[in-house]
């Protein structure tokens, strides 16, 4: 099993999740994160003084799958998130040893 | 049946200071909500516990003896809760300004009136010393400014008594209506002392001189603070008329509340355009500044003006406000609502405009009260401040400083569910 | 012309009741601000729902048959749009009492005032059961309140009526000027009589005996609500003079605004201390309970104390309120924003202070006067919530407690951005 | 003597004026809270600094030129700050209608008063084009309606002149008391046309045709600023009876303030339960707009009515209301506060009330009235948005939007620390 | 080492971390997050229009452990953020290459 | 390539950032949590009545690096996040197998 994390723009959030509910994946988990990285923050006025903003508003991602499935999701994600311009996020791929279903205590695959 | 009017205008003089009053009190409110709006959240409870105590605190110390050394109201308004209606009836009766003279209504009316000014300069502090400093420290500062030097520089003012025996601001052709000097000035100076011993809050402005804003929490909070504060002024300046029940002397309010709300207006709109023009954004804590900046300088002298002159008074007022900012910024003098500029700046401003429409007053009568209220208060803040720096100390350590003085002066947070705490 | 004097006096005294009006309305809003900002975020919305839906029932209801229960206005008003000026003027030219007897105007503006105080007394009982009563059952006992168990204690005391035709409390020297009885304690009666049969929130008392803190979600809101409550008392205290034109009695108004400040001050200050001493934090939901505490123990006789006085009072209400909300809390009371101890047991604290300033009352009448009050209320109250718990049910399910009522009740987050709700 | 009691009575109905205009003032502070609470955190600054801005513009342009197109005061209010007692005191010696006729008072409180209905009128459109309509087109809007097209309307109605010279819409039996028609429907039909030629907010319609709802971000702003309209409109109403000092006219008064609680009353009421049955929920925001919907179904005649008219008057209005929202919702004109649906179906509604209590208008010519008032504004308001439209454009970019105005338009967010914005 | 990571229920966050700390793991971190799964969101009204909320509020925990521990704590997390209806969650388990406390400079074992 | 987590103080966190950025790394993704460990939470008052804090405001910085890059990584981390007081956090090194920059579908090295 492999464990899916994408940062990615949230406003692509209902967009990705769509995309990948249609090939199968049924659960993921989401969380408010802020990035920093090639896309840079900006500078904002507050009465007249400056006032840097350096971390950008992302959403991590993280979706436990099957390791047939990485392939088709890290694809599917790469191409549900694309903008084109800068900042659209990374995909991380990590290796997941055991997964458990807490209400029924199935284990690994079944989990998912 | 003359003493039924005589009644009638009573009743009707000291209902309308008790509206006003009523008005000028919903302001400790007003300031309360936009220097809460203008903090960051981990500053926010502190600031509410500064400005509920130091209105109850300005209302316990005029009344114990700030009125009597402004006025000679008595220690503790002794014999305040009565009156004698036919002695009143007599002093009707037996006046030589004749029914559009001045006005005979309740005293407790009057120190009702009064009290609430005390309040409001003292509102203007803790918006200039937001975030930093100590609780204690500043209450203790709020009982010496409105128990005494307040009250002070109110008995040369408005009290009519000679400064120190030596001169008397009004045979100099001083004059200031509602007070843009005797309260907002007079605020403004003392949270200037303040400042200048306090230091700017921490990471305001960089080791290479750069300004580093520091966002307000809660926008809406603020704007609120503003449109209370724009309510209540029209009793602060309406009531300062100090006479409804002729026909002069209404018409005269009349005039006040229109003026008043011009130069509001005026105030918000030129802060709004000039931000945009400067920032290329339309800077809303600008336009509300703006507003206030407005209302502080017609104060000086609302009555005389046309309503176009108001308006552009105004206007002027939210100019000045909007440089004032900057500049006070690049002086390093870090005042997190902009309390000084807002009261001082533009309260000296509006000072200066009353010969302008206002021929009882003069340029060089108007210089030398804006110096002497400044002096006075200044001076002996400074010395209060100072005295309290080396004894209790007025600054909170750094590591407080960091984590909010909610928790470390209130041990509450404003907004516990909301903020990552 | 004389006639003309009636006129005016007619009108000032009508506007008088109307202003003062508008400012215990404005209570609403208080109230509503105050306990919004004292419950957790979850239950925010449910808590709006009822202060908004409490005042407009209250209006409704007593505009049905509450007024004609309490002075026989008449059901739905009837006649009350209609005003005859001829006869008007004939009764001020005959009264025996003369121009400065009591007050003739508008019976509009007498229900227009009266009215809103059943709002306020409604409005304390919301606070009380906060965060875990269910929204309908609440607003069916608002339906019998305030058509009924509030106008019948207020026939037996303002409205002078015998309490079922055994005694009759003005004769016994019982004295509630504003009503930090008839109102306050009575609001308080009838939330203790909910929150017994309701039980605590789920969490706030732990197997073992201790006490959680619950802490309020948005304290800027609950110092606006404290304000907003400060100001609207004047109107609640000032127009209960119930006359303004003419000196004596404008000058008895200018004393009600007066002292009902002071203790209000006095009441913050000293709750703000005590709060420091016991638990070595400057807790600012302690300094406005203090301030509302004043103003409770004030409201029963605001216009005889010395201002000195008032301020005492207003200052021991301060420390009342403190000890009391924690002592409420060792006995399992769970009142989310103080109200029992506020309004219940500082509003006894307020009628038995009476007869120390104004000798129209004794001890005695006060003690039975509460009694009745508090028997009256509580009991029905009790009936009517046990009735409501049988039926319908009173408390929402622990897991709709659990998510906040916001959503089983309303549908809708207070906040809905800010939480992770 | 006599003249004394002119003296007073001016005095009165001036002062009257001054404070019903000052609670009218406040209703700006009601819609800003109103609306900041109904909008997405990400556009509450913008939405803050639009109502602002278009307050102290409506104070600007009426006083430039508006009071004069309606009511002939004079550009500029030229000659306004002068009174001469004299004159007065003879127009009052001289008048045929007695003591008991129409109020002689200050024109400059006139002016107050009038003026923040302007604002009012304008207040209503921020709301309905909010979350994405640019900043300085909604200025530039603000300028022309203030100026020049609500004063025309208001010209043909409480100015008495005649529509383009072709017929006089009162001696056709047309009757607006305070505005339901002249200002809230105006405002409104001024907001239709802004929101055809804007569009829904980007997501609030789906291709497929489903409603999505957008959540207000703040509910206990929506609800204060519901509270403060409740109390600014007694201003709004009270102040419309244009007379305090005599018998009658007060009795008037209090009668209208009565009503004008009674309809907001019974409106939450109605579209509180209505919202019960039809979505099974206790809908907050349509208890609010119940509120509002009654306060407008009461303002064209709040002073005929019995109580019991009034409750049942203000109860329609909140039925029309929830049904108006949901039937907009589904012709797809996005309105994010109800404005249209509280202040322009309900203000309709209120017009067409009028004939049933009050014999001086007719069916027919509250239609002619309504017909008039709609087809200027909204004719007007199009060409003006047009204007605006293929110029400088009244609407944000998509991403604009997306990302919120507040960072857009005012580089400012409203609460930088709650959100992760 | 492993790292344990825990997707559940937000109101049983105090029950998990006091079975937690009784088989003796000391440190956890927790983040609020917004899962999407099986238990499907629902569909809210506001003013007469529906709603869907999608994502349903829970919390994560992540706990580093040594090996010896992860099976006894994987139990104690499934049992005592077990309550059998949908949307329990579920547990997922990482390898851990090194850890190190930053106030002391220790490493792996020593660290946690 | 490795995936250094670490969690710190928040209000080291823009020194950590300044020293992260020195050596060279670009990219960073940071999140708030809540923490508890050796640190304890404190007791506050409201109203009279106590009330446990248990956990304690950090930040979860993550950083995705090539592994030659880790132990630079790791000790600059250790280094710029330190106050030597209780509570400073943890690093926590992981094995990433695979990285996808979404904007270009650059691979692994490439996509940090
Ligand atoms: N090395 C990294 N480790 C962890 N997160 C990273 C790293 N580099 C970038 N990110 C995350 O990815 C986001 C986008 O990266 P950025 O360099 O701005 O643009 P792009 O993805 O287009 O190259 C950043 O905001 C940050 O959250
Ligand atoms: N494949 C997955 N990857 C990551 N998180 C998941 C995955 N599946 C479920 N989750 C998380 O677990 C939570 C519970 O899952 P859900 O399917 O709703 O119920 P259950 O745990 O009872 O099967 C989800 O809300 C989501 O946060
Ligand atoms: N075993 C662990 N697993 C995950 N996070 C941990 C663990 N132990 C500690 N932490 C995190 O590190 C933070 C600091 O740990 P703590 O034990 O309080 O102090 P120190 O880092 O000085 O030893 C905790 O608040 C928590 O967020």
């Amino acid at each position: 099993m492999k464990l899916i994390s994408a940062i990615i723009k949230p406003f692509k959030l209902d967009d990705v999740r769509e995309a990948i509910s249609e090939i199968g994946v049924e659960g993921l988990t989401v969380s408010e994160v802020k990035g920093f990285g090639r896309q840079k923050g900006h500078t904002e006025l507050y009465r007249g003084a400056e006032y840097q903003v350096d971390f950008l508003p992302k959403v991590k991602l993280e979706v436990a799958v099957n390791d047939d499935v990485v392939e088709r999701l890290v694809e599917t994600i790469t191409k549900s998130a694309y903008t084109g311009k800068i900042g659209d996020g990374k995909i991380f791929v990590y290796n997941l040893e055991q997964a458990v279903r807490i209400r029924t205590g199935e284990n690994d695959v079944e989990a998912l | 049946m003359e003493q039924n009017i005589f009644h009638l205008q009573y009743a009707m003089d000291t209902f309308y200071f008790l509206v006003c009053g009523a008005l000028v009190m919903w302001m400790a409110a007003g300031f309360s909500m936009l220097e809460a709006g203008l903090v960051r959240a981990k500053n926010t409870t502190e600031i509410l516990t500064k400005n509920v105590a130091l209105y109850a605190i300005s209302c316990m110390m005029y009344l114990a003896c700030g009125y009597e050394i402004m006025y000679g109201g008595g220690f503790f308004l002794s014999g305040i809760e009565t009156v004698d209606a036919d002695a009143v009836l007599k002093s009707f009766a037996e006046r030589e300004d004749g029914f559009t003279g001045g006005a005979i209504y309740s005293a407790a009316s009057d120190f009702f009136f009064q009290v609430v000014f005390v309040a409001t300069a003292m509102s203007i502090v803790s918006g200039a010393v937001a975030e930093r400093m100590k609780l204690w420290a500043f209450l203790a500062f709020t009982v010496v400014l409105t128990a005494f030097i307040y009250p002070m520089e109110g008995s040369w003012t408005w009290g009519g008594n000679a400064v120190f025996g030596m001169f008397t601001l009004g045979d100099l052709g001083f004059s200031d209506f509602a007070g843009s000097g005797i309260v907002h000035m007079a605020g403004a100076s003392a949270a200037l002392a303040g400042v200048l011993l306090l230091g700017a809050r921490k990471g305001k402005y960089t080791a290479d001189g750069r300004v580093n804003a520091i966002p307000g929490s809660n926008l809406p909070l603020a704007t609120l603070g503003t449109f209370i504060l724009w309510m209540g002024w029209f009793g602060f300046n309406g009531g300062s008329v100090l006479k409804l029940g002729d026909i002069g002397n209404s018409h005269s309010v009349a005039m006040v509340f229109l003026n008043t709300n011009a130069a509001a207006a005026g105030g918000a709109v030129a802060a709004l355009i000039l931000a945009k023009v400067l920032f290329k954004k339309a800077d809303l804590t600008m336009a509300l500044n703006g507003a206030l900046a407005g209302l502080v300088a017609i104060t000086a002298e609302p009555s005389t003006p046309t309503a176009l002159q108001a308006t552009l008074f105004g206007a002027i007022g939210g100019i000045i406000v909007v440089l004032s900012i900057v500049s006070l910024d690049k002086l390093k003098i870090d005042d997190p609502v902009g309390a000084i500029s807002v009261h001082g700046v533009v309260g000296l401003f509006g000072l200066l405009l009353v010969p302008v429409t206002n021929d009882g007053a003069s340029f060089s009568g108007q210089l030398i009260g804006a110096a002497t209220i400044f002096t006075w208060v200044f001076v002996t803040s400074f010395v209060v401040w100072y005295v309290l720096k080396v004894t209790m100390g007025i600054r909170v350590t750094e590591e407080e400083e960091y984590e909010g003085v909610d928790k470390s002066d209130c041990g509450m947070e404003a907004y516990p569910e909301f903020t990552n705490g």
